[in-house]
């Protein structure tokens, strides 16, 4: 399936939309591809909010945000995001707050249908006090002390779809991932719809040389949208390294509303698909982020004599 | 992430890029970096596992690993265990840190199973406001509702400071801005705000905190930071100046030894070569 | 370590003793040497009581199990187990009954030093009414309908020490499986100590080439045994197969006492350690259950250039 | 492990290995094993996902996979998704299944996010006792205290039946004490009884039960299990007289079309060509 027809097929106005990718393998191209159809209304499942969830910001395309963590990484702002929730400009962002592992346990209750996951956070912290969603449950066993013990609990998040991006699956959707695999699997199984993005999809035979590696069946996924480089500018274990460069220029594109609006008027609305963002941005940019080899070694699954 | 330390540029109202500032400190010859990752990597003598993102945590624990606690295993907030990059990271999801890894653990294992199970025993914890109790302010200046200034958030650092065995939080600022007598959020609690709500908690909190003037320390539940030593040429009264409540200090207040020539050389030859966070 | 200190080391009479392993990779060789030691007054936990159990019972080494399935695969009856259960002989066993996911879930909260795990199973069971263990909780979140709803938890299990056995590990516990990976890696986190048995210890190398593989890091073990074919009469994927004709003879070798006694005294007793028991099967035998090559296809974790 | 069907040595009082009876069945030239595989290959026409042991649930599978349901997906409890095996599997978890196949995923994911998640429509169970209302006891003949007979348990039965959309029960001799007025346990209840407990149940419960008689269906909640069709040569009599409760019967019974050659030649040349399971 082409990008633009997953977004059309998969991403509707007014929907709940977790897109997920621990600093690794972040699903941007399809972000990108939300802001050129002008979807509005979102609300925006992210653990961490990052540059992604800025441009969709800026793309108008979100009333509400989810999430543990609002900052370009460790490089800086996000100048849209705070403009939305210091002066509501150019509009109000309703914010749910948790923190990560808050954020884990409702997609692990939502993967498991289940009506909350407890968590030994949040005592004593002022997040409950701004998030009725956090709340507690006395435990039906005695404590160490045999005293009754309370917990904190949070509820499940069911997502009407999520995205994620990884190196590879195989046309029916079994998808491979290495190196850091995040909370990907579970806010696929949390959600009523998937759609995987990966580097390339591949011949039955790789996948199957190697089930361990499938992170994500089939049967969770909706679709599989191949996307070279869609995760850019966060990066591809094996095919291609993070743009550190770009992370820190974006508190600077971002802290200016003209400058941010010109960048996605030329990286965004300016180009049709990411082909065509990738193709902009050159052979040589690309030759830069390339990444050498470090094969894994192979194990043996073994065959019945 | 957890919340950067309190140079992150995330930390406005001291926001714009890093400076890069390089001063030179009282311990000599030492930059403000050096000193406190030196000083940092002391504490975590004889420690087995440090919870630590990138940047001066890192670099603290990496001196350790070398000097004081050669049985330092560093697991990252990525999910990383055991890492033996080719060159040093510059995130905390580098893919250096990944290739030649032990293991890469999911977020829910490394949350549930390694974190809230127990397993680390150092989490190292930045922010832009610190209380008495080590209680921590990573989410807003000002109201939630309409901040002034919007910080990150906890990301992992509640979960952090309620599962590790202790925490060492660094300060490179310290003054009345950060240390504060009421904070205007807490997002991260120690364990006496989490016994006044009703919930028994897991780690002592904060025991360490090191700043440019010198370290505060307390051992856990009901007590207050203490200031129990200082940089050479910081007086105690400078220290309570710089601190926005009624500072506690120890009987003996100790001088901070200088970084010694033998841990500077380890710092800038093999632990951070190309001075990435060594600015 | 030996298998002999690493029993001697970190099973002690009286234990809450883990051994875990899903039909594949039973930690057997661990279990006869839990039975050569005479170990007494275990509570025994596994979700599928097989026929590593049934020995451990005939070796008088168990006062109570904790199970979600007791029985020879589906080959058949497990005959002291029945013994004991149906008519307290040679004396009666404590057992505490759960699901399969009952027990994932104890694993679950045991790992994440969680007070109880909620799970959608025992409504409307009778295994509650037998089970005090299985309780109710009322979730603070209205229901699909807006009513008030409640779900069932389990307590959480942290046991003394939990044993697996896996394909291999470096020597600081670094331990990797492929194939079917059970719940391994939850019941040793759930442990106050874990044993890892392995086909092999290899090169740091070699882990470090793939570290997706790790299901269990070194920080959560506190002994690494070689022991090939340790498994038998299960499989290690790779290394050799089920040996399915043991699992059809242990029903009448079970169900006799005598010749229950003697298999024990030849096979258990009458080995001073695993490696008799391997060379005492024979070449001939481990040759049937060799297994041929499929090795998985390698991924490439990249090198900065 | 879930409970093996009722043909199990395990399903004790019916103790001692499994027999390997072959006896003609009213269905013609069809063993009992083949008559009740692709009587349940018919019923998972469309479906998408089943759960299913080894054994009689894998060859009706499979069969579907060729004939009525082209898109099924196997999953295994051993956690094995989309196999490919070379030979057919002789258990669930036969290292031959995970050679090849499309996934392989731990415990708590399979038990949590596939079938807890909701993404089984059919999960094949066997049981030593069912009611009219499709509970099934795999616990004890008796009473748990001190049973006369110890079966295996629930394994995962339990969870196959609360989070199934559907559960098909494959039982080879219909007769009154395994079709019983009341269980001496229930191991794992339809939705009648998880609604008395008070919790709101997620999947239909029992809604086929195939025998050596015939068809016994159910639709859902409310619903007990009426006789739909008959083999050829049974009458509802003798259906009646095997069954331990007061049998409802629906107004059209129908003749269940005996095994084509068509699908017998699926089974026995391309299914089971060893005859492992097709006893």
């Amino acid at each position: 399936m082409t990008m633009k027809d997953a977004i059309a097929s998969f991403v509707h106005d007014g929907d709940t939309v977790s897109l997920e990718g621990f600093t690794h393998l972040i699903p941007t191209a399809a972000g990108h591809e939300i802001i050129r159809q002008g979807r509005r209304n979102l609300t925006v499942v992210r653990m961490t909010a990052d540059i992604v969830v800025d441009q969709l910001l800026a793309g108008g395309c979100v009333t509400k945000l989810v999430s543990s963590f609002v900052g370009n990484s460790s490089a800086g702002s996000l100048g849209e995001l705070r403009r939305r929730i210091e002066s509501a400009e150019p509009e109000p962002l309703e914010f749910e707050e948790y923190s990560h592992y808050g954020m884990i346990c409702r997609y692990l209750a939502g993967a498991q249908r289940l009506p909350f996951h407890p968590l030994r956070s949040y005592a004593g912290s002022d997040l409950p006090s701004v998030n009725p969603g956090i709340r507690k449950v006395t435990s039906p066993y005695p404590g160490p002390d045999g005293a009754t013990e309370e917990i904190y609990v949070v509820p499940p998040v069911n997502p009407d779809v999520t995205i994620v991006h990884a190196q590879r699956a195989d046309r029916s959707g079994n998808t491979q991932v290495w190196g850091l695999t995040g909370v990907q699997a579970e806010a696929v199984y949390a959600a009523k719809k998937a759609v995987v993005v990966v580097e390339e999809i591949v011949e039955d035979e790789v996948v199957r040389s190697d089930p361990n590696r499938t992170v994500i069946p089939s049967h969770a996924v909706h679709a599989v949208v191949a996307c070279p480089r869609g995760a850019h500018p966060s990066f591809a274990q094996g095919y291609y390294d993070r743009d550190n460069a770009f992370y820190r220029s974006w508190s600077h594109i971002s802290k200016d509303p003209a400058r941010l609006r010109d960048w996605m008027a030329e990286w965004v609305y300016g180009t049709r698909d990411h082909a065509e963002y990738v193709a902009k941005q050159g052979e040589e940019f690309w030759a830069e982020l390339a990444v050498g080899e470090a094969m894994s070694l192979p194990v043996n699954y073994g065959r019945r004599l | 992430m957890t919340a950067p330390p309190n140079d992150a540029p995330n930390d406005a109202p001291y926001d714009g890029p890093y400076d890069g500032e390089t001063k030179m400190t009282a311990a000599g010859t030492a930059t403000s970096s050096e000193l406190l990752s030196v000083v940092a990597s002391r504490e975590l003598a004889g420690r087995r596992t440090v919870f630590a993102g990138i940047g001066l945590p890192t670099l603290a624990a990496s001196l350790a690993h070398l000097t004081v606690a050669p049985r330092l295993e560093i697991v990252y907030e990525s999910g990383v265990c055991g890492a033996h990059p080719s060159q040093l990271p510059e995130t905390i999801a580098d893919a250096v840190l990944i290739t030649g890894a032990e293991a890469v653990l999911s977020m829910a294992t490394l949350f549930g199973s390694v974190l809230q199970g127990g397993h680390i025993d150092v989490g190292f914890l930045g922010a832009a406001q610190i209380d008495r109790h080590g209680n921590l302010n990573s989410s807003v200046i000002g109201d939630w509702d309409r901040p002034k200034v919007r910080l990150p958030g906890s990301g992992g650092a509640m979960e952090v400071m309620a599962n590790s065995g202790e925490v060492f939080v660094v300060m490179r600022r310290h003054d009345p801005r950060s240390f504060m007598a009421e904070l205007d959020f807490c997002t991260s609690p120690g364990p006496d705000r989490a016994l006044a709500d009703g919930i028994t908690p897991r780690g002592a909190g904060v025991t360490r905190v090191i700043t440019d003037l010198g370290i505060l320390a307390r051992s856990g539940a009901g007590e207050e930071l203490r200031l129990v030593a200082v940089h050479p040429g910081v007086t105690v009264d400078r220290v309570r100046a710089a601190t926005g409540w009624d500072l506690q200090v120890a009987d003996e207040v100790a001088t901070v030894e200088p970084p010694t020539a033998a841990e500077l050389r380890l710092l800038r030859e093999d632990v951070d070569p190309g001075r990435v966070y060594l600015r």
